[in-house]
């Protein structure tokens, strides 16, 4: 029980920080105090013992969304802070407090049993391929799921790639230019071991993917990976690859299952599913990581093209 | 450290609530720190120094609880958080300065 | 087959991709093979009955679960030749309109997006191609340039709150049920507070995403803005998606008590959609809105015919509710590649410089007379089959003046915002000179639909009897 | 009249607050970045409230994977979503800094 003490107030700090970020004046407070919200997010997830998701919330939800935040309220001009009427908060908030009142009302009547998928799952596992249940139900129980997110990952990508404005030139002190460097390697060992160690422990293709794309913004901020564009084949063709190594797997796992059972879209050879299951992590992997950083910091201006091959040496 | 029964001995159980409690003391410094100091560059001051040191008195009063490898990791963990606190606090102040020499 | 016509379109997007210069014929080469696929699918189901495979071959309450019965056939079908009709349009008038290449792996990935809803049953998968098809939808929007931007802005965030609702009713219902798919669902159904409040938040979140009535604020400005075939496609297709799940779930999941409750606000809607839509047809000076409003206009048959059904329980208003969409999918897209058609040849965006279109360009002024015929409900066209079903289902209710007088009303409004139009076309005193010779084949193109609409007629019989016993 | 544990009421109750506050910051932020956030808000209240889902009747304190599997890929389509969101954003802000009287009539 001693624990409902930090459970009480993890809550009223989350509900306080959510408050705060939006009723705040400015609006960089707004978003600065959002960041702190998801870090406190990725606490919560931690607390409910549910380690998948706070690697995922931390480094997508409060690191990568807080820097596209940053970089959006760049571009915002601080205008004068739009301060609302009464009358135009009163009605809103009215409406709210009945949805809040009927969602309560109904979640009250929620049944203590867990569902019946759990014992399936479990029962499953076996002949998953994997022994970490999240991922076998994420990479083969579930993997149509699966395969629509990644296309709407990429989706997000084209849309934003359309209509994205050029990025904004950024300054790179030699400071931030050396720890970017020494932070690379670490990163690509982290994310290595997060994908290999997703078959068994928590972790698996979005963490570390997320993890290799932060590192990469580091990276990219500094002038480093200018290559690091839609226009190249090359990057499109990995980030492609991430969809398109999953039908592959599946098409080929159709012609593998050629005995007795009748052809199935999406089912693994029980024997083979390990490694396709591995297979497929990986290129979702570095596809995860290449659009998340195209996502964050988009394509690099012509004009930091020209500044580029000078190699980044100090602004004064 | 850990005796035969799992059960810390007192000695250690001092000691690792005595470094828990000065961490905690240094955030709160930190935090008050941040909040009253006038200029931005003397508040950046005192939030890195403060929160570097309290996190390593925290970790080193953790260290009692884990085994080897565990107090490695968050050895690790004390030292990354060193370095990009103090990365960062850099930049933050190389921007004030930038911005102050605009106005 | 199924498989064919999921694996189909995102194979086309991925290598179109990779190579954009091929990506205009690729996009026509899998649109016809996924319409043969898709009509063999539709033999095959309406013969041996309909088809239901589980995904990855898992115990039923783990794996999705996707199953062809013969309307998600019939829609499949649909959307399979609205994108080749489409495509065709944009090939031939892509230089042009300096259409963005983008229109080409997108709009492949919208035929995904709408061939796995139409076939999903399971609820966590129909919140992914719900997601899906607003990405899609919003990033063709915002294709057209600058002035889409806000239009897509504003519609990609009612979409995400309208997704969102959506998937608090879905966690709310794995909550209290444990199990995802529509049927497993349906046995265990208790109508308690928790099932009625899911219940309203999916509503809530699906009538968003569809532009049903109270909640169509964004649907004029999107579809006004886009380019000529994505607006084409967004009324026709994208708009249905989120009403399909609507109708899944009030006719499969909810329970008898529940679907009378919510029948009056249903038809509630549909009417108030009926005549206030119709009213800012009336209103709106620019061509692609007064289009896109007719299209919320027609969405309250849609909704008219679903209250109906829930309170009545009549097969014929299910047969009414399903010609309505197809009948709307076809004239709608013949409408708005006519419209764009002639605003683009005539170079203006407000209606006045319709003036004497039916001289300069007559073919796209005709094409638009016949479409808009079939909105109206006019005899021979699917319009009118789906309203004829309509008033028969009423008919034999008994009593219902109310009812009729009010579709008499709807009708007559309909009637007028397309004579509106017709009327500036005769109007030859000072026909607008177009900037460039019209040319033909687009206004072809915009023809066709029109004239399948009209078809509908013809092969209304095998339509009505495979629509009336579905009933989904 | 409820039997589950205290706990997990507590996270119930923030959950539900959550949800309060980001359809409270929806409907009113007057800022369009300010209801994006809103939106993340939103989403981070149903994802907690899936996760004490995934709790219920478990003793030894594994999570439903289902359930955590589900929350993954909300997680990710919420972050794509809104980083199109932001993507949108700058390009309005870009394309006209001052406000401008938008070109086609307001829908009614």
């Amino acid at each position: 029980m001693s624990l409902l003490l930090f459970d009480a107030t993890l809550c009223l700090l989350l509900l306080v920080l959510a408050l705060a970020s939006i009723l705040s004046r400015q609006l960089v407070h707004g978003v600065i105090l959002y960041i702190a919200f998801g870090l406190m997010m990725a606490l919560a997830w931690a607390r409910l013992a549910t380690p998948d998701l706070a690697l995922a919330e931390a480094a997508i939800g409060a690191g990568l969304t807080g820097a596209l935040c940053f970089s959006a309220l760049a571009r915002q001009q601080l205008h004068l802070p739009v301060v609302l009427s009464w009358p135009q908060r009163l009605w809103p908030a009215v409406f709210v407090l009945l949805m809040l009142g009927g969602v309560l009302a109904a979640l009250l009547q929620l049944p203590p049993t867990a569902s019946p998928l759990v014992d399936v799952a479990q029962a499953e596992l076996i002949n998953s391929g994997v022994s970490h249940p999240v991922t076998a139900v994420l990479l083969n129980f579930r993997s149509w799921d699966t395969l629509l997110e990644l296309v709407v990952l990429l989706l997000a990508l084209l849309g934003a790639l359309q209509v994205a404005p050029a990025a904004k030139a950024t300054t790179s002190w030699p400071l931030s230019l050396s720890w970017s460097r020494l932070l690379a390697p670490m990163v690509i060992l982290l994310a290595g071991y997060l994908l290999w160690a997703g078959a068994s422990q928590p972790g698996g293709a979005f963490q570390a993917g997320a993890l290799l794309a932060a590192g990469a913004v580091v990276l990219r901020l500094n002038h480093q990976l200018n290559w690091l564009r839609w226009s190249n084949f090359w990057i499109r063709l990995l980030i492609v690859s991430g969809v398109s190594a999953f039908v592959l797997a599946a098409l080929l796992a159709m012609l593998l299952t050629t005995d007795n059972t009748d052809v199935i879209w999406l089912r693994w050879p029980p024997q083979l599913a390990g490694g396709f299951i591995l297979l497929v992590e990986l290129f979702a992997t570095l596809a995860i990581a290449l659009t998340l950083t195209l996502l964050v910091v988009g394509e690099p201006a012509a004009a930091e093209q020209a500044q580029q091959n000078s190699g980044g040496e100090a602004h004064d | 450290m850990i005796d035969s029964t799992g059960q810390l001995s007192t000695l250690s159980m001092v000691l690792s609530s005595l470094l828990l409690m000065v961490g905690l003391f240094f955030f709160i410094a930190g935090s008050i720190g941040m909040l009253r100091f006038p200029d931005s560059f003397s508040r950046l001051h005192a939030v890195t120094k403060a929160d570097s040191l309290g996190l390593g008195s925290i970790v080193a009063g953790l260290m009692f609880y884990g085994e080897l490898w565990q107090n490695l990791l968050l050895l690790l963990i004390w030292l990354l958080v060193l370095a990009s606190g103090s990365v960062s606090c850099q930049l933050l102040a190389r921007f004030a300065k930038t911005q102050q020499d605009k106005t | 087959m199924m498989v064919l016509l999921l694996v189909l379109p995102l194979v086309g997007a991925l290598l179109m991709l990779l190579w954009p210069k091929i990506a205009p014929l690729l996009t026509l080469l899998t649109a016809t093979i996924c319409s043969l696929a898709a009509l063999q699918l539709l033999l095959q189901v309406s013969e041996q009955g309909s088809q239901q495979i589980l995904l990855a071959g898992w115990p039923s309450g783990l794996a999705i679960s996707l199953e062809a019965n013969s309307l998600s056939c019939l829609l499949i079908l649909l959307t399979t030749v609205l994108q080749l009709l489409v495509a065709l349009y944009a090939f031939a008038t892509y230089r042009r309109d300096k259409l963005g290449t983008g229109f080409w792996p997108l709009s492949s990935l919208l035929q995904l997006g709408l061939t796995s809803l139409w076939l999903s049953r399971d609820l966590f998968n129909l919140y992914v191609c719900l997601e899906l098809l607003g990405l899609v939808a919003v990033a063709l929007v915002s294709l057209s340039g600058d002035k889409a931007i806000k239009p897509a802005l504003n519609y990609l965030l009612l979409s995400l709150f309208g997704s969102l609702c959506y998937l608090l009713g879905v966690a709310m219902l794995y909550g209290a049920y444990g199990v995802l798919d529509i049927s497993a669902l349906a046995l265990q159904w208790q109508t308690n507070i928790l099932s009625t409040a899911a219940l309203l938040l999916m509503t809530l979140g699906l009538m968003l995403k569809a532009a049903l009535w109270p909640l169509h604020g964004w649907l004029p400005a999107a579809h006004g803005a886009a380019p000529a075939p994505v607006s084409a496609l967004l009324s026709a297709l994208v708009v249905k998606g989120p009403l399909f799940i609507l109708c899944l779930l009030w006719l499969q999941l909810a329970s008898a008590p529940q679907a009378v409750a919510i029948a009056p606000l249903f038809t509630g809607c549909g009417l108030a959609a009926l005549l206030l839509g119709g009213v800012s047809a009336l209103r709106t000076p620019f061509a692609k809105n007064m289009v896109a409003y007719s299209t919320v206009a027609q969405l309250g048959y849609a909704m008219l015919a679903l209250g109906l059904l829930l309170r009545f329980n009549q097969p014929l208003f299910a047969a009414a509710l399903w010609l309505f969409v197809l009948a709307h999918a076809l004239a709608k897209a013949a409408c708005f590649l006519a419209i764009g058609e002639i605003t683009a040849t005539l170079g203006g965006k407000r209606l006045n410089t319709l003036k004497g279109a039916s001289q300069t360009m007559p073919l796209a002024m005709f094409a638009f007379a016949v479409a808009g015929g079939s909105l109206i409900g006019l005899p021979p066209s699917g319009g009118f089959l789906a309203k004829w079903a309509l008033l028969q289902g009423l008919w034999l209710q008994g009593d219902q003046l109310l009812w009729l007088l009010a579709i008499v009303l709807a009708t007559l409004l309909s009637a007028a915002y397309v004579f509106r139009v017709v009327v500036l076309a005769f109007d030859r005193a000072d026909p607008v000179a177009p900037d460039f010779a019209p040319r033909i084949l687009p206004q072809w193109l915009a023809l066709l639909p029109a004239l399948a609409v009209w078809a509908m007629a013809l092969y209304s019989e095998p339509l009505l009897r495979l629509l009336k016993q579905e009933g989904l | 009249m409820t039997d589950l544990s205290p706990q997990l009421l507590l996270y119930i109750g923030t959950a539900a607050g959550l949800f309060a506050i980001g359809l409270y910051g929806f409907i009113v932020g007057p800022q369009t970045l300010r209801r994006i956030l809103a939106l993340n808000i939103i989403g981070a209240g149903i994802f907690m409230l899936m996760v004490v889902l995934a709790y219920r009747g478990l003793a030894d304190g594994a999570a439903d994977p289902v359930l955590q599997a589900l929350i993954l890929t909300g997680l990710v389509v919420a972050v794509s979503a809104t980083a199109f969101a932001l993507a949108l954003l700058a390009r309005l802000k870009q394309a006209r800094p001052g406000q401008y009287r938008p070109e086609q009539e307001p829908g009614p």
